[in-house]
């Protein structure tokens, strides 16, 4: 048991939740607009596949996506200033909270469209078996996404050509207000690997270190076999589906007692079990708090495009 | 008269119709327990229940298919597409199966099914959430296209699309939902295909529909500031087009300002400018002039956002330079 | 036993049988031009299949979709005249050979979007539930089909409103010149059911009356207790993917193979067991040969729908 | 110079960027085993092998993404959509994805992909099987759209359409494939964006791309029998439009037609007509003619499809009507 990967789990899932709650803040004082979806409670599933990857491995999500390009390296000075719509921002500002790029850190995005992206994810797999770079793709989606054609393609393809990449369903039970009961015929969203031979695998979420060692498994078998995986990480958004869901559609019982599994509680804990000192954690905390505040700073202090550079953006010249 | 909320006259509208027919259904997502992601199906489901309020999993390409088989049999689904931008995983089921099916068929199906949800950009939610899909759709034999500007027409025209017994694309401006405006007390319908003049005047004639009537009436009422008398019109339908209203009015102005929030490229404008410069190609003292949304993907910064889509201020620029005062 | 059904079986499979040779022969004497897939070889799946059905039942098919045409009671005078094109075929000329459709025998029509039509299925199947009537709807698709985002979202919903409706998918192996080894990741088509928890069968495909009992058992399923089925039934085309396919991805030895399970043959073969002597069946296909003829007079004779009629096609007023 | 068959000029643009260039792969369904379902990718399997020729199942959402993402990491795909009319299952992929990762991305991502296949009507394919797509793809921006009419501008567009970087749509008359064409020799390439006058005049402009070309050529035949000198401007890249040549030549015409197989709402020609009718205000002596294909579905009966697609006499009859000859 590395304690120092330990710290680095804690630091990053702490990280992202500071730096959310610090979006909420700005967002509710209207420093942007938009849609702005937390990943608040879910922390543990980003955070824990990504340690399973190479810094050269793809990763590819949702408009939910903010925990992901944190944990893929991005910074959240990056990340900050692209969702205040700042030059500065990782995509200059012109994608924003749903739309966070990253090329050099092979974060090939956050996509609004339902489903839409895992073909795309279909694609950089392909290329990386074309290519024999030995790099697997980390295809994240929702639970609600399952229901769309371009999931069951993207799924047809990927294992009809063996390609390096591995599905992650994160199964928050709830797909804007729509229980998984109501989208669902089974229960078991890793069931639809069966209609494709595929492997699969479905585990609790809550546990940074489960979801390493688990997802780990499905990122070898990528690597080294070329066979995909479908694995569904069942978690929970402590939030609304987006700031303006008042989330009615869940009682208050339920999601108080979804944050008894917080991952960061979960996190923290480890690092007791790992003997770490309290004045240790302490500093990693106290190391976040300055990190995120220098994000905001940063993003507050940044300019934005001008307009007269905004029309090169859409054609490569 | 009574004064309701765009969303209110658009549920009143599915209210009162599903009460007359029950082979009218509401199918889309979020609709019915959650009452509509933008609230325009409040309460329909606790009054008429899940079997006429349809909850869908994210399957656009599935329940748009299933409204076009359900009308093909008889029914008269309203299929609520939470917003148009995801009407693109849908389009071959709207412009293979929907627009097609009455003519392949020999004329044996006709149907009667309404597609409608909120269109256009709102605010700072970047490229793929503010897309104005009008454009494609009214290029498509066998839809027509609906967007309405004001409760009134909102309602009046939701009802007549929901009688009509064609495939209708029905789109709501997604910023227009909030917007308070007078309708009558008592039934009434609008007729598809009929355009009205906003606000009257000589000078030049402002075509604009959905939100773009709101930027339309205050570029006009500034422009009268400047003693300027637009005439603002309103196709309201853009498939079929009101050509003629449109004609007169321009024939009468001599010049004509195009609004449209969508992309310049082949948008509606440029059909309504070619057809205005066919028409009225000897009263014109003037080039049709055209004032659209930015040629790219929508940027989620605010500041150029709002410069990618059509103003006020701009169309009153644009009408001046139609009449060589700049 | 039920001897008039045997008859009026090999009666169907022969007549569609017949009445595609004629549209092969009227296609090579220019009569008509378009597309044409020949269903020559797989006759006893659609004609048992909807042996298994009442009028009322809904029937919903491919481009490929003559035969099922004429199995749900459409002429061949109607069939043939709407290939020809002209004003007294079922679509008045203007649906051509992938579209026929007739109301009044509930037959909603061929379909050239691969997998496009399952999505109406499912909306005719709910419409049946919203109105209690009883009615099954039958959705026929190929092989390939089913790699089709189309295909995923209308089972999605079949299966989640459990919809009387039976998902039959023709497998005869090829997708125009792709074998299924590389259009799908596994071989058993009917195993897509198990992503979605629906009852699925599958078998051999040329014998009518195992069609006719094991899709039977489906349509039960439907209309008693409203829950959705996938049968994948193993067929085989005799001719090509349609008239300009050389087929050079088939051996010859392999359609020849495939021949000594001809349909017809079984069929006849059925109706000597029962003992129905040579004349009267002789007869039969003298009936059949009449009925060929006077439909092919038919559609020669016919006229063609004016220009002037066809913009009301586009728009009810 | 040497001649050739149009889907053989389409296939040594293909064959010769894939041998400088192995990031370039070839992808859709029956390219590979089967040759291409209308030969254009004949003979490319057995010379480059299964790694770069890819045959897919019949799944347009899933490799049409595949070629996003594919290009997204660098590589260079070329996606065969077996005809156009299928690439509808896919437009989300191509107007959401395609055409805005770079925008949406602030530049880091670019799209060096190439989505091409047989576009337009053929021959009693009926509704599903014979449409014009070009007005939808032209209207989004972040594509570009290309569309040769004759061998030569066939494969001298393709090999600058692979080079380009950013996603293309590549649409090929159906009907053109058997066509017969000379060609250089040597290494070619045509720019994309720059339009071609296929035929010099100075009565009348007539313009046309594609298949549309050969009907302009033969209406001006036909015309010029008849002493009217037609000039014909053939775009070749819809989008990014050559406005300046088309302006130019009505400039000197003062009249103009435009020809265009498709529908006719929103359509190309309606965007062209705008810009010409601004452009050439002062020197238009009619107003812009079109001529387009019936706006309603494509029937099948040969004889009604015949008079949905705009062909030479009725060309010849708008020219004389432009010219207030009848
Ligand atoms: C094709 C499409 N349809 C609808 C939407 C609207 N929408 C955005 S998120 C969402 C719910 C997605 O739920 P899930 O996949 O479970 O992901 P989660 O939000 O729970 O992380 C919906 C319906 C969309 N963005 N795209
Ligand atoms: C969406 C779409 N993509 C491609 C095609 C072209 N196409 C027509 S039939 C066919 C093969 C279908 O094979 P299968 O589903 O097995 O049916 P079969 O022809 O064998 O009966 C293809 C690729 C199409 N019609 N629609
Ligand atoms: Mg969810
Ligand atoms: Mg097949």
């Amino acid at each position: 048991m590395d304690v120092g990967q330990l710290k680095t789990y804690y630091h990053q899932m702490l990280a992202i939740r500071r730096l959310e709650e610090a979006l909420a803040k700005a967002y509710a004082l209207r420093k942007f607009g938009g849609f702005l979806h937390l990943y608040i409670g879910q922390e543990a599933v980003a955070v824990g596949a990504l340690a399973a990857l190479k810094p050269e491995d793809y990763v590819i999500a949702t408009y939910r996506e903010h925990a992901h390009a944190y944990a893929k390296g991005m910074s959240a000075r990056q990340i900050m200033a692209e969702l205040y719509g700042k030059e500065t921002g990782c995509s200059k500002g012109l994608g924003g909270s749903m739309h966070l790029f990253d090329a050099a850190k092979n974060f090939l995005g956050g996509y609004g469209i339902v489903g839409g992206h895992a073909p795309i994810a279909a694609g950089t797999a392909f290329a990386s078996k074309y290519r024999r770079d030995g790099r697997v793709t980390l295809c994240f989606f929702g639970d609600g996404s399952v229901a769309q054609g371009a999931f069951h393609e993207a799924v047809t393809l990927a294992t009809l050509w063996r390609l390096p990449i591995v599905f992650i369903c994160e199964n928050n039970l709830y797909s804007m207000g729509t229980p998984l009961y109501r989208s669902m015929s089974v229960a078991d969203v890793s069931q639809k690997a069966l209609a494709y031979g595929m492997a699969r695998d479905r585990f609790d979420g809550h546990d940074v270190l489960r979801v390493r060692d688990r997802v780990a498994e499905a990122v070898r078998r990528a690597r080294n076999e070329s066979m995909p995986t479908l694995i569904e990480i069942i978690t929970y958004r402590f939030r609304g589906h987006s700031m303006s869901d008042a989330g009615l559609y869940r009682t208050k019982e339920e999601v108080e007692e979804s944050k008894k599994r917080d991952p960061l509680t979960t996190g923290r804990d480890l690092l007791v079990k790992a003997k770490v000192d309290e004045k240790e954690i302490v500093e990693i905390e106290e190391k976040v708090r300055l990190e995120i505040e220098d994000a905001v700073q940063f993003a507050e202090d940044s300019p934005e495009l001008p307009f007269e550079k905004l029309a090169e953006f859409t054609y490569k010249e | 008269m009574r004064t309701v909320a765009f969303r209110e006259a658009l549920n009143e509208a599915l209210s009162e119709e599903m009460e007359k027919d029950d082979r009218i259904f509401l199918m889309g997502e979020e609709v019915g327990h959650y009452n509509g992601a933008y609230k325009v199906s409040k309460g329909l489901m606790d009054k008429f229940g899940e079997r006429r309020v349809v909850d869908t999993p994210i399957a656009e390409t599935g329940f748009v298919g299933v409204g076009i088989g359900a009308a093909m049999v008889g029914l008269r689904p309203v299929i609520e597409l939470m917003t148009w931008n995801f009407s693109l995983v849908a389009a071959d089921q709207l412009i293979n199966n929907a627009a097609k099916i009455r003519q392949m068929s020999g004329g044996q199906f006709t149907l009667p099914v309404v597609f409608r949800g909120p269109g256009g950009s709102a605010h700072m939610l970047a490229a793929q959430h503010s897309q104005s899909t009008e454009a494609i759709w009214a290029h498509i034999p066998g839809l027509k296209v609906v967007m309405p500007a004001n409760p009134k027409d909102a309602k009046g025209l939701l009802k007549s699309a929901i009688r009509d017994d064609n495939p209708i694309v029905f789109i709501e401006g997604e910023v227009l939902y909030a917007d308070q405006g007078e309708i009558p007390d008592g039934e009434y319908t609008i007729p598809l295909g009929v355009a009205e003049v906003k606000r009257p005047g000589k000078d030049v004639t402002i075509i604009g529909w959905s939100k773009m009537v709101k930027v339309a009436l205050a570029a006009a009422e500034a422009l009268a500031a400047e003693g300027i008398e637009a005439e603002v019109v309103d196709p309201r339908t853009i498939r079929p087009l009101d050509e003629d209203l449109i004609a007169e009015s321009v024939s009468k102005t001599g010049r004509c300002l195009i609004l449209e929030e969508g992309w310049p490229f082949n948008g509606v404008g440029a059909e309504i400018a070619y057809r205005v410069g066919k028409r009225c190609f000897d009263d014109l003292d003037a080039p049709v002039e055209r004032l659209t949304g930015a040629d790219m993907p929508m940027p989620y910064n605010h500041h150029l956002e709002q410069q990618c889509i059509p103003d006020a201020p701009r169309a009153v620029a644009a009408v001046k330079k139609l009449l060589y005062l700049e």
